[in-house]
Protein backbone atom coordinates (compact mmCIF):
# COMPACT_ATOMS: atom_id res chain seq x y z
CA UNK A 1 0.00 0.00 0.00
CA UNK A 2 1.58 3.19 -1.06
CA UNK A 3 2.08 5.60 1.85
CA UNK A 4 0.84 8.70 -0.25
CA UNK A 5 -2.50 9.14 1.05
CA UNK A 6 -4.39 11.16 -2.23
CA UNK A 7 -7.22 13.93 -2.27
CA UNK A 8 -9.54 14.75 -0.01
CA UNK A 9 -13.12 13.90 1.27
CA UNK A 10 -15.82 16.76 0.76
CA UNK A 11 -19.21 17.07 2.28
CA UNK A 12 -21.99 19.10 2.07
CA UNK A 13 -25.07 19.10 4.31
CA UNK A 14 -27.91 22.23 4.70
CA UNK A 15 -27.97 24.45 7.18
CA UNK A 16 -30.36 22.37 9.27
CA UNK A 17 -30.29 21.39 12.80
CA UNK A 18 -29.65 17.45 12.66
CA UNK A 19 -28.04 16.79 9.35
CA UNK A 20 -24.84 17.31 11.31
CA UNK A 21 -25.36 14.04 12.34
CA UNK A 22 -24.49 13.16 8.63
CA UNK A 23 -21.03 15.18 8.87
CA UNK A 24 -20.43 13.30 12.24
CA UNK A 25 -21.11 10.02 10.58
CA UNK A 26 -18.99 10.56 7.77
CA UNK A 27 -16.00 11.80 9.77
CA UNK A 28 -16.22 8.92 11.96
CA UNK A 29 -15.72 6.46 9.27
CA UNK A 30 -13.24 7.84 7.64
CA UNK A 31 -11.40 8.14 11.51
CA UNK A 32 -12.43 4.40 11.72
CA UNK A 33 -10.72 3.86 8.05
CA UNK A 34 -7.83 5.41 9.37
CA UNK A 35 -7.52 3.39 12.08
CA UNK A 36 -8.32 5.39 15.00
CA UNK A 37 -9.37 4.01 18.46
CA UNK A 38 -13.24 4.24 19.09
CA UNK A 39 -12.44 6.80 22.21
CA UNK A 40 -10.56 9.31 19.54
CA UNK A 41 -13.72 8.79 16.90
CA UNK A 42 -15.89 9.64 19.93
CA UNK A 43 -14.41 12.35 20.63
CA UNK A 44 -14.06 13.64 16.68
CA UNK A 45 -17.69 13.06 16.73
CA UNK A 46 -18.44 15.41 19.30
CA UNK A 47 -15.98 17.84 17.81
CA UNK A 48 -17.51 17.80 13.97
CA UNK A 49 -21.05 17.66 15.42
CA UNK A 50 -20.38 20.85 17.62
CA UNK A 51 -18.57 22.59 14.90
CA UNK A 52 -21.34 22.12 12.10
CA UNK A 53 -23.97 23.46 14.87
CA UNK A 54 -22.27 26.42 14.89
CA UNK A 55 -21.89 26.81 11.56
CA UNK A 56 -25.33 26.23 10.79
CA UNK A 57 -26.44 28.86 13.49
CA UNK A 58 -23.89 31.49 13.74
CA UNK A 59 -22.42 31.41 10.03
CA UNK A 60 -25.05 30.57 8.16
CA UNK A 61 -28.06 31.81 10.42
CA UNK A 62 -29.96 28.88 9.86
CA UNK A 63 -30.63 29.73 5.83
CA UNK A 64 -31.52 26.10 5.01
CA UNK A 65 -30.27 27.36 1.37
CA UNK A 66 -26.83 27.66 2.53
CA UNK A 67 -24.64 24.54 2.65
CA UNK A 68 -22.05 23.55 5.32
CA UNK A 69 -18.75 21.98 4.19
CA UNK A 70 -16.99 20.02 5.88
CA UNK A 71 -13.28 18.81 4.02
CA UNK A 72 -11.55 15.78 5.44
CA UNK A 73 -7.88 15.57 4.73
CA UNK A 74 -6.43 12.65 5.41
CA UNK A 75 -2.30 12.09 6.16
CA UNK A 76 -0.57 9.28 7.51
CA UNK A 77 -0.88 10.28 10.78
CA UNK A 78 -3.82 12.89 11.35
CA UNK A 79 -7.21 13.70 9.77
CA UNK A 80 -7.87 17.20 9.33
CA UNK A 81 -11.40 18.22 9.53
CA UNK A 82 -12.74 22.32 8.34
CA UNK A 83 -16.02 23.21 8.62
CA UNK A 84 -16.66 25.75 6.65
CA UNK A 85 -19.65 28.33 6.54
CA UNK A 86 -20.92 31.52 4.94
CA UNK A 87 -20.43 33.70 7.78
CA UNK A 88 -18.19 36.38 9.26
CA UNK A 89 -15.99 33.63 11.68
CA UNK A 90 -15.38 33.70 14.88
CA UNK A 91 -11.80 34.25 16.56
CA UNK A 92 -13.09 33.15 19.71
CA UNK A 93 -11.39 30.12 21.35
CA UNK A 94 -12.80 27.97 23.57
CA UNK A 95 -13.20 28.89 27.12
CA UNK A 96 -14.31 26.51 29.80
CA UNK A 97 -17.68 26.85 31.29
CA UNK A 98 -18.17 27.56 34.60
CA UNK A 99 -20.27 25.13 36.26
CA UNK A 100 -20.90 27.14 39.64
CA UNK A 101 -21.41 30.34 38.08
CA UNK A 102 -24.17 28.13 35.52
CA UNK A 103 -25.65 26.82 38.23
CA UNK A 104 -26.33 30.05 39.76
CA UNK A 105 -27.16 31.17 36.91
CA UNK A 106 -25.02 34.11 36.33
CA UNK A 107 -23.83 32.34 32.77
CA UNK A 108 -26.46 30.58 30.64
CA UNK A 109 -26.80 27.20 30.53
CA UNK A 110 -25.62 26.81 26.93
CA UNK A 111 -22.48 27.85 25.29
CA UNK A 112 -19.82 24.86 25.74
CA UNK A 113 -19.58 24.23 21.87
CA UNK A 114 -16.07 25.79 21.24
CA UNK A 115 -15.01 24.68 24.56
CA UNK A 116 -15.87 20.98 23.80
CA UNK A 117 -13.74 21.33 20.67
CA UNK A 118 -10.94 22.14 21.88
CA UNK A 119 -10.88 19.78 24.48
CA UNK A 120 -11.79 16.99 22.68
CA UNK A 121 -9.22 16.84 19.19
CA UNK A 122 -5.62 17.28 19.29
CA UNK A 123 -5.24 21.51 17.80
CA UNK A 124 -8.22 23.07 17.39
CA UNK A 125 -8.29 26.82 15.21
CA UNK A 126 -10.86 28.87 13.84
CA UNK A 127 -10.20 31.23 11.09
CA UNK A 128 -12.41 34.48 10.15
CA UNK A 129 -13.59 35.25 6.83
CA UNK A 130 -10.46 34.13 4.25
CA UNK A 131 -11.65 33.92 1.08
CA UNK A 132 -12.91 30.60 1.23
CA UNK A 133 -15.11 30.83 4.21
CA UNK A 134 -15.13 30.73 7.98
CA UNK A 135 -13.80 27.62 9.26
CA UNK A 136 -13.49 25.98 12.44
CA UNK A 137 -10.30 23.58 12.14
CA UNK A 138 -9.12 20.11 13.69
CA UNK A 139 -6.74 18.17 13.71
CA UNK A 140 -6.83 14.26 15.24
CA UNK A 141 -3.21 12.36 15.48
CA UNK A 142 -2.94 8.59 15.46
CA UNK A 143 0.31 9.20 17.33
CA UNK A 144 0.13 11.95 19.38
CA UNK A 145 2.10 10.85 22.16
CA UNK A 146 5.58 11.63 19.69
CA UNK A 147 4.87 15.14 19.04
CA UNK A 148 4.91 16.63 22.51
CA UNK A 149 5.01 20.36 21.46
CA UNK A 150 1.27 19.54 19.80
CA UNK A 151 0.11 17.70 22.88
CA UNK A 152 -2.66 19.35 25.52
CA UNK B 1 -39.00 12.96 7.02
CA UNK B 2 -38.92 10.94 10.27
CA UNK B 3 -36.14 12.84 12.30
CA UNK B 4 -35.13 11.04 15.82
CA UNK B 5 -36.86 12.79 18.67
CA UNK B 6 -36.10 12.42 22.15
CA UNK B 7 -38.34 9.84 23.85
CA UNK B 8 -38.99 10.01 27.45
CA UNK B 9 -40.34 7.39 30.01
CA UNK B 10 -41.00 8.18 33.73
CA UNK B 11 -40.72 5.36 36.16
CA UNK B 12 -40.84 5.12 40.20
CA UNK B 13 -38.36 2.33 41.64
CA UNK B 14 -37.73 1.28 44.90
CA UNK B 15 -34.16 1.28 46.14
CA UNK B 16 -33.27 -1.91 48.48
CA UNK B 17 -34.15 -0.29 52.01
CA UNK B 18 -37.97 0.36 51.65
CA UNK B 19 -37.10 3.83 51.76
CA UNK B 20 -38.77 6.88 49.80
CA UNK B 21 -39.31 6.08 46.12
CA UNK B 22 -36.61 7.13 43.05
CA UNK B 23 -38.11 8.71 40.24
CA UNK B 24 -36.70 7.52 36.74
CA UNK B 25 -36.65 9.56 34.01
CA UNK B 26 -35.50 7.31 30.83
CA UNK B 27 -34.65 9.09 28.07
CA UNK B 28 -34.27 7.56 24.60
CA UNK B 29 -33.40 8.87 21.42
CA UNK B 30 -31.74 12.19 20.35
CA UNK B 31 -31.02 15.03 23.13
CA UNK B 32 -30.75 18.43 21.10
CA UNK B 33 -32.14 21.88 21.43
CA UNK B 34 -34.77 20.26 20.09
CA UNK B 35 -35.92 18.44 23.43
CA UNK B 36 -36.66 20.99 25.75
CA UNK B 37 -40.22 19.79 26.25
CA UNK B 38 -38.77 16.74 27.01
CA UNK B 39 -36.54 17.49 29.50
CA UNK B 40 -37.48 20.12 31.06
CA UNK B 41 -41.44 19.85 30.65
CA UNK B 42 -40.99 16.26 31.88
CA UNK B 43 -39.21 17.53 34.91
CA UNK B 44 -41.61 20.08 35.82
CA UNK B 45 -44.80 17.49 35.44
CA UNK B 46 -43.11 15.47 38.54
CA UNK B 47 -44.93 16.01 41.78
CA UNK B 48 -43.01 18.14 43.97
CA UNK B 49 -42.41 15.53 46.61
CA UNK B 50 -40.47 13.81 44.34
CA UNK B 51 -37.16 14.28 46.31
CA UNK B 52 -34.73 11.76 44.28
CA UNK B 53 -34.41 11.66 40.96
CA UNK B 54 -32.23 9.55 38.66
CA UNK B 55 -31.70 10.49 34.70
CA UNK B 56 -31.58 7.11 32.58
CA UNK B 57 -29.04 7.92 29.61
CA UNK B 58 -28.81 4.22 28.76
CA UNK B 59 -30.94 4.38 25.08
CA UNK B 60 -29.60 7.77 24.28
CA UNK B 61 -28.25 7.89 20.95
CA UNK B 62 -26.56 11.18 20.74
CA UNK B 63 -26.04 14.11 22.58
CA UNK B 64 -24.83 17.46 22.09
CA UNK B 65 -24.12 20.61 23.83
CA UNK B 66 -27.28 22.14 23.43
CA UNK B 67 -28.90 19.09 25.13
CA UNK B 68 -26.33 19.17 28.31
CA UNK B 69 -27.31 22.79 28.45
CA UNK B 70 -30.96 21.23 29.22
CA UNK B 71 -29.15 18.47 31.16
CA UNK B 72 -28.01 21.83 33.45
CA UNK B 73 -31.53 23.74 33.19
CA UNK B 74 -32.72 21.01 35.14
CA UNK B 75 -29.98 20.55 37.48
CA UNK B 76 -30.32 23.94 38.34
CA UNK B 77 -34.44 23.77 38.87
CA UNK B 78 -33.52 20.44 41.18
CA UNK B 79 -31.06 22.14 43.02
CA UNK B 80 -33.62 24.60 44.22
CA UNK B 81 -36.18 22.54 44.84
CA UNK B 82 -33.72 20.82 47.27
CA UNK B 83 -33.62 17.55 45.07
CA UNK B 84 -31.08 14.76 44.91
CA UNK B 85 -29.93 13.85 40.84
CA UNK B 86 -27.71 11.18 40.29
CA UNK B 87 -26.74 9.84 36.83
CA UNK B 88 -26.59 6.46 35.30
CA UNK B 89 -26.40 4.91 31.64
CA UNK B 90 -23.63 7.73 29.98
CA UNK B 91 -21.21 5.80 27.14
CA UNK B 92 -17.45 6.66 28.53
CA UNK B 93 -16.94 9.55 26.26
CA UNK B 94 -20.62 11.54 27.56
CA UNK B 95 -19.19 10.40 31.39
CA UNK B 96 -15.90 12.20 29.92
CA UNK B 97 -17.62 15.18 28.20
CA UNK B 98 -19.88 15.82 31.39
CA UNK B 99 -17.03 15.59 33.61
CA UNK B 100 -15.17 18.45 31.21
CA UNK B 101 -17.96 20.35 31.72
CA UNK B 102 -17.94 20.31 35.40
CA UNK B 103 -21.30 18.53 36.33
CA UNK B 104 -19.77 16.15 37.92
CA UNK B 105 -19.65 19.23 41.01
CA UNK B 106 -23.56 18.83 40.98
CA UNK B 107 -24.67 15.33 39.87
CA UNK B 108 -22.73 12.10 40.37
CA UNK B 109 -22.27 9.14 37.45
CA UNK B 110 -22.71 5.99 37.85
CA UNK B 111 -22.57 2.95 35.49
CA UNK B 112 -25.97 1.46 35.86
CA UNK B 113 -28.98 1.57 37.58
CA UNK B 114 -28.14 -0.54 40.56
CA UNK B 115 -25.16 1.47 41.80
CA UNK B 116 -27.00 4.79 40.84
CA UNK B 117 -29.48 3.61 43.01
CA UNK B 118 -27.74 2.59 45.81
CA UNK B 119 -25.68 5.69 46.01
CA UNK B 120 -29.34 7.05 47.09
CA UNK B 121 -28.83 5.22 50.33
CA UNK B 122 -24.96 5.41 50.89
CA UNK C 1 -41.49 19.54 11.56
CA UNK C 2 -41.95 20.99 8.17
CA UNK C 3 -42.63 18.63 5.52
CA UNK C 4 -40.35 20.13 3.29
CA UNK C 5 -37.34 18.59 3.03
CA UNK C 6 -34.76 21.39 1.99
CA UNK C 7 -31.56 20.60 -0.15
CA UNK C 8 -29.44 17.55 -0.97
CA UNK C 9 -26.49 16.09 1.06
CA UNK C 10 -23.07 15.82 -1.54
CA UNK C 11 -19.79 14.06 -0.90
CA UNK C 12 -17.22 13.77 -2.63
CA UNK C 13 -14.37 11.04 -2.69
CA UNK C 14 -11.08 10.05 -4.22
CA UNK C 15 -11.47 7.29 -6.79
CA UNK C 16 -9.55 4.54 -4.53
CA UNK C 17 -10.78 1.46 -3.56
CA UNK C 18 -11.84 1.37 0.31
CA UNK C 19 -13.20 4.99 -0.11
CA UNK C 20 -16.63 3.44 -1.24
CA UNK C 21 -17.31 2.56 2.64
CA UNK C 22 -17.29 6.12 3.19
CA UNK C 23 -20.50 6.97 0.37
CA UNK C 24 -21.44 3.66 1.63
CA UNK C 25 -21.53 5.20 5.41
CA UNK C 26 -22.63 8.51 4.86
CA UNK C 27 -25.83 7.46 2.68
CA UNK C 28 -26.85 4.92 5.85
CA UNK C 29 -26.86 7.54 8.07
CA UNK C 30 -29.06 9.19 5.63
CA UNK C 31 -31.20 6.95 5.25
CA UNK C 32 -31.32 6.25 9.07
CA UNK C 33 -32.17 9.63 9.82
CA UNK C 34 -35.22 9.33 7.40
CA UNK C 35 -36.67 6.66 9.32
CA UNK C 36 -35.60 3.64 6.85
CA UNK C 37 -35.30 0.02 8.25
CA UNK C 38 -32.43 -1.35 8.91
CA UNK C 39 -32.62 -3.79 5.74
CA UNK C 40 -33.17 -0.92 3.82
CA UNK C 41 -30.63 0.55 4.73
CA UNK C 42 -28.06 -2.53 4.34
CA UNK C 43 -29.73 -2.68 0.78
CA UNK C 44 -28.42 1.03 0.07
CA UNK C 45 -25.41 0.29 1.74
CA UNK C 46 -24.77 -2.02 -1.31
CA UNK C 47 -25.84 -0.42 -3.85
CA UNK C 48 -24.46 2.59 -3.24
CA UNK C 49 -20.88 0.89 -2.72
CA UNK C 50 -21.53 -0.99 -6.09
CA UNK C 51 -21.89 1.61 -7.68
CA UNK C 52 -19.22 3.74 -6.31
CA UNK C 53 -16.62 0.99 -6.92
CA UNK C 54 -17.78 1.26 -10.88
CA UNK C 55 -17.34 5.03 -10.92
CA UNK C 56 -13.67 4.22 -9.90
CA UNK C 57 -12.95 1.56 -11.95
CA UNK C 58 -14.73 2.24 -15.38
CA UNK C 59 -15.65 5.67 -14.66
CA UNK C 60 -12.72 7.52 -13.50
CA UNK C 61 -9.99 4.73 -14.53
CA UNK C 62 -9.05 4.90 -10.78
CA UNK C 63 -7.02 8.21 -11.53
CA UNK C 64 -6.90 9.33 -7.45
CA UNK C 65 -6.99 13.04 -8.99
CA UNK C 66 -10.67 12.33 -10.30
CA UNK C 67 -13.26 12.10 -7.52
CA UNK C 68 -16.24 10.42 -7.20
CA UNK C 69 -19.56 12.60 -6.29
CA UNK C 70 -22.50 11.33 -4.19
CA UNK C 71 -25.43 12.97 -4.39
CA UNK C 72 -28.22 12.51 -1.81
CA UNK C 73 -31.68 14.02 -2.49
CA UNK C 74 -34.36 13.72 0.12
CA UNK C 75 -38.24 13.65 -0.58
CA UNK C 76 -40.59 13.13 2.16
CA UNK C 77 -41.30 9.60 1.25
CA UNK C 78 -37.91 8.43 -0.58
CA UNK C 79 -34.10 8.85 -0.80
CA UNK C 80 -32.31 9.46 -4.55
CA UNK C 81 -28.53 8.63 -4.45
CA UNK C 82 -27.15 10.01 -8.16
CA UNK C 83 -23.28 8.62 -7.86
CA UNK C 84 -21.15 10.86 -10.92
CA UNK C 85 -18.13 9.95 -12.46
CA UNK C 86 -15.84 12.03 -15.18
CA UNK C 87 -16.32 8.96 -17.63
CA UNK C 88 -18.52 7.41 -20.60
CA UNK C 89 -20.61 6.25 -18.09
CA UNK C 90 -23.01 2.90 -19.25
CA UNK C 91 -26.21 2.59 -20.19
CA UNK C 92 -26.49 -0.93 -19.78
CA UNK C 93 -28.71 -2.47 -17.13
CA UNK C 94 -27.74 -5.31 -14.76
CA UNK C 95 -28.83 -8.60 -16.30
CA UNK C 96 -28.89 -11.18 -13.55
CA UNK C 97 -25.81 -13.49 -13.49
CA UNK C 98 -25.68 -17.17 -14.65
CA UNK C 99 -24.26 -19.14 -11.47
CA UNK C 100 -23.86 -21.74 -13.45
CA UNK C 101 -22.28 -20.36 -16.52
CA UNK C 102 -19.78 -18.99 -13.31
CA UNK C 103 -19.77 -22.41 -12.58
CA UNK C 104 -18.48 -23.69 -16.01
CA UNK C 105 -16.15 -21.14 -16.57
CA UNK C 106 -18.29 -19.67 -19.11
CA UNK C 107 -19.04 -16.56 -17.65
CA UNK C 108 -16.53 -14.32 -15.30
CA UNK C 109 -17.13 -14.23 -11.80
CA UNK C 110 -17.39 -10.96 -11.42
CA UNK C 111 -20.01 -8.56 -13.22
CA UNK C 112 -22.30 -8.57 -10.68
CA UNK C 113 -22.26 -4.99 -9.37
CA UNK C 114 -25.04 -3.49 -11.67
CA UNK C 115 -27.44 -6.20 -11.34
CA UNK C 116 -26.95 -6.40 -7.05
CA UNK C 117 -27.76 -2.66 -7.62
CA UNK C 118 -31.12 -2.71 -9.91
CA UNK C 119 -32.10 -5.51 -7.46
CA UNK C 120 -31.42 -4.00 -3.94
CA UNK C 121 -33.26 -0.72 -4.92
CA UNK C 122 -36.54 0.49 -5.89
CA UNK C 123 -35.52 1.93 -8.60
CA UNK C 124 -32.18 2.00 -10.86
CA UNK C 125 -31.36 3.93 -14.04
CA UNK C 126 -27.41 4.59 -15.52
CA UNK C 127 -27.23 8.07 -17.50
CA UNK C 128 -24.42 8.28 -19.94
CA UNK C 129 -22.75 11.58 -20.16
CA UNK C 130 -25.06 14.26 -19.47
CA UNK C 131 -23.52 18.13 -18.70
CA UNK C 132 -22.94 17.47 -15.00
CA UNK C 133 -21.14 13.80 -15.53
CA UNK C 134 -22.48 10.23 -15.83
CA UNK C 135 -23.81 9.15 -13.02
CA UNK C 136 -26.02 5.98 -11.91
CA UNK C 137 -29.48 6.77 -10.15
CA UNK C 138 -30.82 5.19 -7.29
CA UNK C 139 -34.24 5.60 -5.69
CA UNK C 140 -35.15 3.95 -2.62
CA UNK C 141 -38.85 4.32 -1.07
CA UNK C 142 -40.27 4.98 2.83
CA UNK C 143 -43.80 3.47 1.65
CA UNK C 144 -42.87 1.36 -2.14
CA UNK C 145 -46.30 -0.80 -1.57
CA UNK C 146 -48.38 2.01 -1.98
CA UNK C 147 -46.89 2.04 -5.56
CA UNK C 148 -47.58 -0.30 -7.28
CA UNK C 149 -46.57 0.38 -10.53
CA UNK C 150 -42.98 0.87 -9.16
CA UNK C 151 -42.48 -2.66 -7.57
CA UNK C 152 -40.22 -5.25 -8.81
CA UNK D 1 -3.25 4.59 6.95
CA UNK D 2 -4.21 1.58 8.40
CA UNK D 3 -6.93 -0.35 5.77
CA UNK D 4 -8.74 -2.91 6.92
CA UNK D 5 -8.11 -5.75 5.27
CA UNK D 6 -9.10 -9.76 5.23
CA UNK D 7 -8.02 -12.02 8.07
CA UNK D 8 -7.99 -15.69 7.36
CA UNK D 9 -7.46 -18.22 10.39
CA UNK D 10 -7.65 -21.62 9.21
CA UNK D 11 -9.43 -24.19 11.79
CA UNK D 12 -9.93 -28.29 11.77
CA UNK D 13 -13.10 -28.99 13.75
CA UNK D 14 -14.97 -31.97 14.64
CA UNK D 15 -18.59 -32.53 13.91
CA UNK D 16 -20.44 -34.92 16.74
CA UNK D 17 -20.19 -38.71 14.89
CA UNK D 18 -16.67 -38.27 14.86
CA UNK D 19 -16.58 -38.44 11.09
CA UNK D 20 -13.72 -36.86 9.03
CA UNK D 21 -12.33 -33.72 10.04
CA UNK D 22 -13.88 -30.27 8.80
CA UNK D 23 -11.67 -27.72 7.32
CA UNK D 24 -13.16 -24.31 8.52
CA UNK D 25 -11.69 -20.69 6.56
CA UNK D 26 -12.81 -18.35 9.62
CA UNK D 27 -12.67 -14.91 7.51
CA UNK D 28 -12.65 -11.27 9.84
CA UNK D 29 -12.23 -7.70 8.15
CA UNK D 30 -13.16 -7.05 4.97
CA UNK D 31 -13.66 -9.21 1.68
CA UNK D 32 -12.44 -7.25 -1.58
CA UNK D 33 -10.88 -7.52 -4.87
CA UNK D 34 -8.12 -7.03 -2.32
CA UNK D 35 -8.78 -10.37 -1.01
CA UNK D 36 -7.45 -12.59 -4.10
CA UNK D 37 -4.53 -14.39 -1.11
CA UNK D 38 -6.85 -14.76 1.73
CA UNK D 39 -9.64 -16.30 -0.24
CA UNK D 40 -8.02 -18.27 -2.67
CA UNK D 41 -4.68 -18.42 -1.79
CA UNK D 42 -5.37 -19.96 1.77
CA UNK D 43 -7.68 -22.30 -0.23
CA UNK D 44 -4.93 -23.61 -2.47
CA UNK D 45 -2.68 -23.86 0.74
CA UNK D 46 -5.37 -26.34 2.07
CA UNK D 47 -4.50 -30.20 2.05
CA UNK D 48 -5.82 -31.94 -0.94
CA UNK D 49 -7.86 -34.97 1.20
CA UNK D 50 -9.76 -31.64 3.23
CA UNK D 51 -13.01 -32.96 1.55
CA UNK D 52 -15.76 -31.05 3.90
CA UNK D 53 -15.13 -27.06 3.88
CA UNK D 54 -16.79 -24.45 5.60
CA UNK D 55 -16.37 -20.73 4.95
CA UNK D 56 -17.09 -18.43 8.33
CA UNK D 57 -18.19 -15.16 7.35
CA UNK D 58 -19.53 -14.24 11.13
CA UNK D 59 -16.50 -12.06 11.57
CA UNK D 60 -17.00 -10.19 8.17
CA UNK D 61 -17.54 -6.41 8.31
CA UNK D 62 -17.95 -5.43 4.76
CA UNK D 63 -18.31 -7.67 1.70
CA UNK D 64 -18.97 -6.40 -2.30
CA UNK D 65 -19.32 -8.01 -5.16
CA UNK D 66 -15.65 -8.53 -6.12
CA UNK D 67 -15.57 -9.85 -2.94
CA UNK D 68 -18.20 -12.53 -3.45
CA UNK D 69 -16.72 -13.16 -7.32
CA UNK D 70 -13.81 -14.63 -5.10
CA UNK D 71 -15.66 -16.98 -2.86
CA UNK D 72 -17.33 -18.19 -5.93
CA UNK D 73 -13.81 -18.74 -7.67
CA UNK D 74 -13.23 -20.96 -4.66
CA UNK D 75 -16.52 -22.87 -5.01
CA UNK D 76 -15.41 -23.58 -8.67
CA UNK D 77 -11.67 -24.84 -7.43
CA UNK D 78 -13.41 -26.89 -4.85
CA UNK D 79 -15.88 -28.41 -6.90
CA UNK D 80 -13.01 -29.74 -9.47
CA UNK D 81 -11.79 -31.60 -6.55
CA UNK D 82 -14.79 -32.99 -5.29
CA UNK D 83 -15.02 -30.90 -2.33
CA UNK D 84 -18.23 -29.77 -0.42
CA UNK D 85 -18.53 -26.41 0.80
CA UNK D 86 -21.06 -24.97 3.44
CA UNK D 87 -20.99 -21.34 4.49
CA UNK D 88 -22.23 -19.91 8.07
CA UNK D 89 -22.52 -16.68 9.67
CA UNK D 90 -23.47 -14.60 6.82
CA UNK D 91 -25.86 -11.46 7.80
CA UNK D 92 -29.60 -11.96 6.68
CA UNK D 93 -28.78 -9.11 4.13
CA UNK D 94 -25.59 -10.95 2.83
CA UNK D 95 -27.55 -14.31 2.89
CA UNK D 96 -30.01 -12.60 0.31
CA UNK D 97 -27.18 -11.45 -1.83
CA UNK D 98 -26.06 -14.56 -2.06
CA UNK D 99 -29.44 -16.01 -2.68
CA UNK D 100 -29.83 -13.67 -5.48
CA UNK D 101 -26.57 -14.20 -6.85
CA UNK D 102 -27.30 -17.92 -7.40
CA UNK D 103 -24.22 -19.18 -4.93
CA UNK D 104 -26.99 -21.44 -2.93
CA UNK D 105 -26.81 -23.67 -5.89
CA UNK D 106 -23.92 -24.85 -4.85
CA UNK D 107 -23.29 -24.05 -1.07
CA UNK D 108 -25.77 -24.27 1.52
CA UNK D 109 -25.98 -20.86 4.13
CA UNK D 110 -26.49 -21.64 7.51
CA UNK D 111 -26.92 -19.13 10.70
CA UNK D 112 -24.25 -20.86 12.84
CA UNK D 113 -21.38 -23.27 12.66
CA UNK D 114 -23.13 -26.26 14.77
CA UNK D 115 -26.20 -26.13 11.84
CA UNK D 116 -23.57 -26.38 8.90
CA UNK D 117 -21.50 -28.78 10.85
CA UNK D 118 -24.31 -30.75 11.35
CA UNK D 119 -25.52 -30.47 7.78
CA UNK D 120 -22.57 -32.56 7.05
CA UNK D 121 -23.54 -35.59 8.30
CA UNK D 122 -27.29 -35.03 7.71
N1 LIG E 1 -19.05 29.36 12.92
C1 LIG E 1 -19.18 30.48 13.68
N2 LIG E 1 -19.42 31.67 13.08
C2 LIG E 1 -19.57 32.79 13.84
N3 LIG E 1 -19.50 32.80 15.19
C3 LIG E 1 -19.26 31.64 15.84
C4 LIG E 1 -19.09 30.41 15.12
N4 LIG E 1 -18.87 29.45 16.03
C5 LIG E 1 -18.91 30.03 17.24
N5 LIG E 1 -19.15 31.36 17.14
C6 LIG E 1 -19.28 32.34 18.25
O1 LIG E 1 -18.74 31.78 19.43
C7 LIG E 1 -19.74 31.73 20.47
C8 LIG E 1 -19.52 30.53 21.36
O2 LIG E 1 -19.84 29.33 20.66
P1 LIG E 1 -20.11 28.00 21.46
O3 LIG E 1 -19.06 27.85 22.50
O4 LIG E 1 -20.21 26.88 20.51
O5 LIG E 1 -21.49 28.21 22.21
P2 LIG E 1 -22.96 28.59 21.67
O6 LIG E 1 -23.01 28.22 20.22
O7 LIG E 1 -23.84 27.73 22.51
O8 LIG E 1 -23.12 30.06 21.92
C9 LIG E 1 -21.06 31.76 19.74
O9 LIG E 1 -22.11 32.25 20.55
C10 LIG E 1 -20.75 32.64 18.55
O10 LIG E 1 -20.85 33.99 18.88
N1 LIG F 1 -19.81 4.08 -14.00
C1 LIG F 1 -19.60 3.35 -15.12
N2 LIG F 1 -18.99 3.91 -16.19
C2 LIG F 1 -18.76 3.18 -17.32
N3 LIG F 1 -19.11 1.88 -17.44
C3 LIG F 1 -19.72 1.27 -16.41
C4 LIG F 1 -19.99 1.96 -15.20
N4 LIG F 1 -20.62 1.11 -14.36
C5 LIG F 1 -20.70 -0.07 -15.01
N5 LIG F 1 -20.17 0.01 -16.24
C6 LIG F 1 -20.06 -1.07 -17.26
O1 LIG F 1 -20.94 -2.12 -16.95
C7 LIG F 1 -20.22 -3.36 -16.77
C8 LIG F 1 -20.87 -4.22 -15.71
O2 LIG F 1 -20.68 -3.65 -14.42
P1 LIG F 1 -20.88 -4.53 -13.11
O3 LIG F 1 -22.12 -5.32 -13.25
O4 LIG F 1 -20.83 -3.64 -11.93
O5 LIG F 1 -19.68 -5.56 -13.12
P2 LIG F 1 -18.09 -5.33 -13.12
O6 LIG F 1 -17.82 -3.94 -12.65
O7 LIG F 1 -17.61 -6.37 -12.18
O8 LIG F 1 -17.67 -5.55 -14.55
C9 LIG F 1 -18.81 -2.94 -16.45
O9 LIG F 1 -17.86 -3.92 -16.78
C10 LIG F 1 -18.66 -1.67 -17.30
O10 LIG F 1 -18.36 -1.98 -18.64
Amino acid sequence: MTENIPGTIELHIPSRLGYEKIAMNTAASTARMMGFSDERVEDLKTAVAEACINAMEHGNKFDESLSVGIILSMSDDSLEVKVVDTGAGTQGHGTAPDIDRKMHEEEKARGMGMFLIQALVDEAEWVSSPPTGSYARMVIRLHPASEPLERK
Amino acid sequence: MQEKSTQVKLDEVQCGDGGAAITVLRFAGDITSASQTAVLGTYQALPVDAQRILLDFSKVEYLNSSGIALVIQLMIAASKHGQTIKTFGLTPHFQKVFTMVGITKYTSLHADEQTACAAFTA
